[in-house]
C-alpha cells in the first residue's frame, strides 16, 4: 500500500493549484455554456492540459499522454477549490471518444476540435419510450432516399436537446436484420426541420430531460459513424465510460459530511438530531458504507494506474453508489422531520431542500443508466460468471 | 366474531372511490397543484357526508367512528385527493369532542361543509428550532408551521405545552402564510400568532395525545391507500410494458419487487383496520397501536414509493405518468406528526420501556 | 368489526379451561409418542372434541361439524395452559386429510382409526436430494412386478422417519408420462426390507431430520392412494394447509415478549439492553410488524368463519412470518453480544440458547415448505396476476 | 500510489491459502469440531512463519505489519480454518510492542510457535453481568468469559478499567474451562482469577483500544474471507444444481442474490486493505476505520451468510455441506470484541458525536 502520490505527482498537483488560484477570476461560474467567459476559460484549460488533455493536438486537444493520476489529481483540485473544470456535456463525454475510435479523418477533423472549445454542443439520441433496458429494440427508423436518410420516431432522456446544435444517434436503418445488427450511428444538426424538442419534467419538478421527435428528417448519407448497421458496436465501443460517473463516493462523502453538519447544528423537541442515538445510528452506518466505496474507489484508480484487475470493484459501483447515495439523501430528509418536505421557495429549506430534491434526483439515478435491475444481471454474469437466462419462446 | 368491514363500511368506501375514480383523475389532481382550489371535490365530499363523519348526529352529522374515517382516508390517498380531510372532519371534530367543548354550533357548520379548520400541532409534537407557540392566559404568540388543511376558517393549535386552542382565521394578529413542499396535493401554512385571542379547548396532554393519534392513524390509512394504488400501477405497467420481446412482468426480479411490495402492504390493511377501531373502542391500546400504525405504514410506505417508481423505470421518474403525486404523498405522511423514528421512541415510552 | 367471540363461543372457552383444569395432571409433557399416557390422553381428547373434532365418528373421530372458531379457541386454551393439546405429526396432519378426500373406504377404515389413536405413526416422503422447489421432478422410482411395487431412490426431509411405522412417499410409476402425470402415491411400512433411515443434522447440530433411502422396497400393488399417476393431484390435494403454520404471528408474539423481557433485565456495560436506543428502535420496528401480522391473522380467521375473500392476507403468511421470525431471533443475538454465541451446555445460555437456535432454525423454515423465492412466485402469479416465466428451450 | 497488495503480501496470502487448501479441508475442519486439537495446523501455519508475523526480526519474528497480518485473518476466515491466532498472532505481540513491554523472550517463543496466548479483554469491550475483573496491585480477582483462543500458555487480560495484563497459565488462582459456542472452529473459554498474580503490562487506555482495533479488524478480515468462501459456494452451487430443467444459477432471483452479495462485500476488500494499513501507518485514522470495518463486515457477513445458505435450499440448511461452519464464523466475528451497535457508537464517540 503506498497511498501517496509520489513527488512528481506531488509537484503537479502544486502547479494545477497554482494554476487556479491564479486564473480563478477567470472561470465561469453560472454563466452559459455559450458565454465567451465559458469558452474562453475552456481554451485556456485545453491550453494548459487540464481538459481534453490527452486528446491529439490535431484534433484540437492538449495531447499529453495518458497519465490517470494526473487526470485524477486535476479532478480533485477543481473540485475541492469548486473552480469550473470546463465544459462536459455528452458531446465531449462521449461522442468525442467515440470517433477518436471509430471515426473518419474527415469526421474527427469536422467534429472534435469544435466539439472540445465547446462551439458545437451535442445530445444523445439513443433510449427510447419503447426501448429502455433493452435498447437495441429501438425503432426510430432511418430510409435512404437518394442522398438523404429519412428519419422518423421520437428519443427520450435526451438531457441537453433544448440545447444542443448537433445530435448522434442511432437509428434502425436495416429492419430486416437482427435487432443488433440493424442500427446505425447517425450524426445530424438540431435545427433540420422536422426535430422537435420537449421538455420532460421529472419528479423533481424540474425539466432535466427532452423527448425529441423525428418526422420526416432528413439527413446528408455520409453523416454516419461506421458502417450501416454497425451503430451498435460504435456505441457500445465506449457506453461502459459513462457508467462510472454514477455513484462517485467522493461526492456522496461531501454528502455525508453536509449531513453530519446538519445534525450538529439542526434541533428536534430542543435536541439536536445528532443527539438522537437512531439518527446517529443511521449515519454511522451509512458513514461505513460510504468510507467502503471510497476505498473501493481508490482500488479501481490504483487498478487502472497499475494495470491490475479490479473488474468486479468497478462493476459495482453504480448499484451501489446510487442506492448510497439514495438512502444518504433520505436520511437527510428524515432527520429533518416536517421540514424535510420543505420544497420550491419555502423559507424553510435546509442546504437548498437539496435533500429532498436529492432523494428523487437520485433514484432516478438508480433507474438511469442501467437500472439496479440491469446491474444485478451484468454483476451476476459478467461478475461472477453465472448463466443468462434461458431463451424462450413466445407465450406459453 | 368479525375482523372486517360491516356492509356500511364497505359502501361508504365504495360510494368515496367511485366519486373520486369520476371526478378526481389523475388531471383533476395536476390541476391543483397548478391552481389549488379544491371546491368541487370538497363539494362533492360534502353531498356523500364526509365533513359530519364524525360529528354526532344531533349536532348535524353522520355520527360515524374513527375507521370510518380512515377507511376514507385511505380511499383519499388512493386517488392522492387535494382536499381537506385531517384537520376538518377528523382532528377538529375529534379535539372538539375529547375536550367536551361544547361546540354545537361549529360542528353544525363543519358538518355542512361550510367551515373548514386547519390543525396546527406539530411544533408540540416535535418542536423545531424555527417555530412554537407560547399562550399567555388565551393568547397565544409565535409561529407554527406546516399547518395542515390551510387555509381554513378556523385553527385547531396546540401551544408548547400540548394545550389545544380553537383560533378563527381572522382573529387579530393571526396571518396565514402558504408554504410549498413535495406534496403538491396537500396544502400547508405558516401560521404567525402576535398575542392572538383564542379559546382554550383543553388543557389535558390526553386530549391533545388522543386527538393526534386519531391523526396519525390518517395519515398512516392515506399511506396505505397511496401505496396501494402505486402497486397496482406498477403491476399493470409490467403486464404492459415489454422489453427484451416479453411483459417485464414476466421477469423474474420484477415479479419478486411486486411480490414484496405485497407481502408488505398487505398485513396494513389489517392494521389500519385495527388502529382506527381501537381510537374509539379500545382506549388502552389506542396509542400503542396509534404509534405502530403510523411508524409502520411510513416505513413500508417508503419501500413501496421507490419499489414501484423503479417497476416504472425512467416512466416512473417522469412527470407523464405521475406517479410522483403519490411517491410524494407518501413522503407527506411519513414526516407529519412525527418522523417514525420519534413515534418509535413514544411507543416504546408508553410501554415503559424508556428509562 | 367485532372482536369478541360472542356468548356462545365464550362459554364454549370456558368448558375447554374447565377441561384443562380438570385434566391437566392426565396431559404427558416430555413422554414419547408411543408412551400409555400419550395415547390415553389422545382419547380422551378425541372424546371430547379437542382434537381430530371433526373428522367422522366412524373413522374414530369426534364427528362434530366444522367451527373455526372453537377450533381456535381449542388451540388458544391449550396453548395459553401450556398443556398437551394431543397428538400432531404428519400422519394426522396430512395424510388423514388426504385420504378422508381421496382414500377408498377401504383404506379410510385401515389408516384413519389407528392413525388418529397414535397406533400408527407416518413419515412424509416428499422431497428428495434432486427435487426441491421443483418436487414433481422426483426421481425415486416404483416399478410393477406381479403384485406388488418395487422402489428405489432416495428421499430427504422426512422428519419422523426414525419413529414411523408407515410412510406415505410419492414415487414415479409411469416414466414416460409427463413429469407431473407420472408420479403415484403409496403407502407402505418403514420395516419393510431395504429401508435405511439415515438421521440429518442440520445447522443448530440436531438431527431434526432424516434421509431414507430404498433398495429393491417390495410393497403390496393395493397400497396406492388414487390411481396410477394420480400421486400429484392427491399430494397436492391437501398441500396448501401445511403451508398455513409456518410463520405464526401468535408464536412470534410470544417471542416477542420474551425479547423485550429479556432486554429489561440483560445489563450491558451496566446499563439494561433495553435502554440501548439503538436496540430499542429495532425492537420497536419488530413489534410494529409483529402487531401488523397478527391483525393480519384476525382477518384470515374472520374470513374463514365468514367466508370472506383474504387470499393475498393469507398467501403472504409464510414468506412475512418466517423473515419476520428470524430477524426478532436474531436481534435477540445481536443484543446478547458474546452471549448470543453460547451454545450447547454453556453455563451463559439465555432462555436455554434459544435465540441463537431459533435465528438459524427459522433460517430453514425460511427455505424449508416452498423457500422465499418460490413464495414470491406464488404470490406475484397467484396474488397479483402476474404472469410465470415464459417457457424456454434448452440451452442458450 | 499503489491501493493495492504488493507482490509480497499476494505471496504470503497465497501461501497460507495453499497451505489451508491441502491441509485443512472440511474434513479437518469437522474433525477439529469433534476433537478441538490444532497442533497440525499450527505446526503448519508455524512453518509459514505466522506466529512471528508481527514479531520483530530482532525478536525472532518476520517483522510484518498488520495488513500482512488482516490477509492472513482472511485467509483463516475463507478456510474456517480451526487455529488460534487473534490472541497468539495479533493481540498479544501487538500489546507488548504498544506497551513498550521488554519482553523479548516471550516474543521469541511465541515466533517459534512453541507459546501461545489467549485473549480475555471482552468484558473491558461491553461488560456482561456475569462476569468482570478488578485488580488490585498486581492481583487479578473475577472472571473473564469468552476468552479467545483458549486454552493457552498466557493470557492477555484487561481488567474493568481497561489496563491489560499478562498471565501465566499455571498463575496461582487462575483457572481455565472450555466454553462451547455455535462456532466449533474456535475454542473460547472462562477464565477464573482469585487474587491470581499477573504482570501490568499498561494502564494507557490508548494501549488498550490500539490492541482492540487490531483485534477488530482481524475479525472483520476473517468475515471478509468466510464470506467470500459462502459467497463462492454459492454460485458454484446455483451452477450445478437443476430445477425446472436448468441450472437454479439462470434464474433471476437467484443471480440478483449473488449480485446482491457481491455488490455488497466487493468494496469490503478495500475496506480491510486500508483499514489493516491505518493501523500501522495512520494512526489518526486507525481508530475510525477499524470501528466500521468491524460494524461493516458484521452487517455485510450477516447478510451473506443467510443469503448463500438460502441460495443453497435446504442443503445450506443440513451438515452435509458444512455450509454451516462459515455461517456460525460470521456469526462469530460479529458479536466478539464489541457488536455493531455498540461499535457504530464508539466510531461517533470518536468523532465528537456524542453529546
Amino acid at each position: 500500500m503506498d497511498l501517496s502520490y509520489g513527488p512528481e505527482y506531488e509537484t503537479f498537483r502544486d502547479e494545477v493549484r497554482a494554476f487556479i488560484e491564479t486564473h480563478r477570476d477567470q472561470a465561469p461560474s453560472s454563466e452559459s455554456l455559450r458565454s465567451e467567459k465559458a469558452l474562453a476559460w475552456q481554451r485556456l484549460l485545453i491550453e494548459h492540459g487540464y481538459t481534453a488533455r490527452t486528446i491529439p493536438e490535431a484534433y484540437g486537444g492538449h495531447g499529453a499522454q495518458p497519465d490517470i493520476l494526473k487526470s485524477r489529481i486535476i479532478a480533485e483540485e477543481f473540485a475541492s477549490a469548486r473552480v469550473n473544470a470546463g465544459l462536459g456535456g455528452q458531446g465531449i463525454s462521449m461522442l468525442v471518444p467515440t470517433l477518436l475510435e471509430m471515426g473518419t479523418e474527415e469526421q474527427k477533423q469536422q467534429f472534435i476540435p469544435a466539439t472540445l472549445r465547446g462551439e458545437m454542443v451535442w445530445c444523445q439520441g439513443y433510449s427510447e419510450p419503447g426501448a429502455g433496458s433493452d435498447l437495441a429494440s429501438l425503432r426510430t427508423s432511418a430510409v435512404l432516399d437518394g442522398d438523404e436518410w429519412v428519419i422518423n420516431g421520437q428519443k427520450i432522456w435526451t438531457s441537453t436537446a433544448h440545447l444542443a446544435d448537433w445530435i448522434f444517434c442511432l437509428v434502425r436503418t436495416e429492419p430486416e436484420a437482427p435487432k443488433h445488427k440493424g442500427i446505425s450511428f447517425l450524426l445530424f444538426r438540431m435545427d433540420t426541420p422536422g426535430i422537435e424538442v420537449r421538455p420532460l419534467v421529472d419528479m423533481t419538478g424540474i425539466a432535466n430531460f427532452n423527448e425529441v421527435f423525428f418526422t420526416d428528417v432528413r439527413v446528408p448519407k455520409h453523416q454516419i459513424v461506421g458502417q450501416r448497421g454497425d451503430g451498435w458496436l460504435v456505441a457500445n465501443a465506449i457506453l461502459g465510460h459513462e457508467r462510472d460517473s454514477l455513484g462517485d463516493p467522493n461526492a456522496t462523502l461531501t454528502r455525508l459530511n453536509a449531513l453530519t453538519e446538519m445534525m450538529k447544528t439542526e434541533h428536534v423537541g430542543g435536541e439536536r438530531l445528532i443527539d438522537n442515538p437512531a439518527y446517529r445510528d443511521r449515519l454511522m452506518k451509512l458513514q461505513g458504507r460510504v468510507m467502503a466505496m471510497r476505498f473501493n474507489d481508490l482500488r479501481i484508480l490504483s487498478a487502472k494506474i497499475n494495470n491490475s484487475d479490479a473488474h468486479l470493484a468497478r462493476m459495482i459501483v453504480k448499484l451501489q453508489g446510487t442506492e448510497l447515495r439514495h438512502e444518504l439523501e433520505g436520511l437527510g430528509v428524515d432527520v429533518l422531520g416536517e421540514l424535510g418536505l420543505a420544497y420550491g421557495k419555502s423559507p424553510y429549506l435546509r442546504d437548498g431542500g437539496s435533500w429532498q430534491r436529492h432523494y428523487m434526483f437520485f433514484l432516478g439515478l438508480i433507474i438511469g443508466g442501467g437500472t439496479s435491475q440491469i446491474q444485478k444481471n451484468i454483476i451476476s454474469e459478467r461478475g461472477l460468471g453465472m448463466p443468462k437466462e434461458p431463451k424462450f419462446e413466445k407465450a406459453i | 366474531m368479525e375482523f372486517g368491514l360491516s356492509e356500511e363500511q364497505t359502501l361508504l368506501q365504495d360510494s368515496v372511490n367511485r366519486f373520486l375514480d369520476a371526478q378526481v383523475p389523475l388531471d383533476r389532481v395536476r390541476a391543483f397543484s397548478e391552481q389549488p382550489d379544491d371546491q368541487d371535490i370538497w363539494q362533492g365530499l360534502t353531498e356523500l357526508g364526509i365533513p359530519g363523519l364524525l360529528i354526532p348526529e344531533s349536532a348535524g352529522g353522520v355520527g360515524m367512528g374513527c375507521l370510518d374515517a380512515a377507511l376514507v382516508a385511505e380511499a383519499l390517498g388512493h386517488h392522492v385527493t387535494p382536499s381537506t380531510f385531517l384537520g376538518t372532519v377528523v382532528m377538529a371534530p375529534l379535539a372538539l369532542a375529547y375536550a367536551g367543548a361544547d361546540q354545537d354550533e361549529l360542528l353544525a357548520r363543519i358538518a355542512s361543509g361550510q367551515t373548514r379548520v386547519g390543525v396546527a400541532v406539530g411544533d408540540a409534537v416535535a418542536a423545531r428550532q424555527d417555530a412554537g407557540i407560547t399562550s399567555a392566559g388565551s393568547r397565544l404568540t409565535g409561529k407554527a408551521i406546516f399547518a395542515m388543511d390551510c387555509p381554513a376558517d378556523y385553527y385547531l393549535v396546540a401551544d408548547s405545552r400540548q394545550r389545544l386552542f380553537l383560533v378563527a382565521a381572522d382573529a387579530a394578529g393571526l396571518t396565514c402564510q402558504g408554504l410549498p413542499t413535495i406534496d403538491r396535493t396537500r396544502r400547508t401554512a405558516e401560521l404567525t400568532f402576535d398575542a392572538t385571542p383564542a379559546q382554550l379547548l383543553s388543557d389535558d396532554p390526553e386530549v391533545f395525545a388522543r386527538t393526534v393519534d386519531a391523526g396519525r392513524v390518517m395519515l398512516a390509512a392515506d399511506t396505505l391507500g397511496a401505496a396501494q394504488n402505486m402497486l397496482d400501477q406498477a403491476v399493470e405497467y409490467a403486464k404492459q410494458r415489454e422489453q427484451f420481446n416479453r411483459p417485464i412482468a414476466s421477469f423474474q426480479a420484477v415479479k419478486h419487487m411486486c411480490a414484496e411490495m405485497a407481502a408488505e402492504l398487505e398485513p396494513c390493511r389489517a392494521m389500519i383496520w385495527y388502529a382506527g377501531h381501537a381510537l374509539d373502542e379500545l382506549p388502552e391500546e389506542a396509542r400503542l397501536t396509534a404509534c405502530h400504525a403510523k411508524a409502520h405504514l411510513a416505513e413500508v410506505g417508503k419501500l413501496v414509493a421507490k419499489t414501484a417508481t423503479e417497476v416504472h423505470g425512467g416512466m416512473g421518474f417522469t412527470d407523464l405518468v405521475g406517479l410522483h403525486y403519490w411517491f410524494k404523498r407518501i413522503g407527506f405522511n411519513r414526516q407529519m406528526l412525527g418522523a417514525p423514528e420519534l413515534v418509535r421512541e413514544e411507543a416504546a415510552r408508553l410501554q415503559g420501556l424508556v428509562a
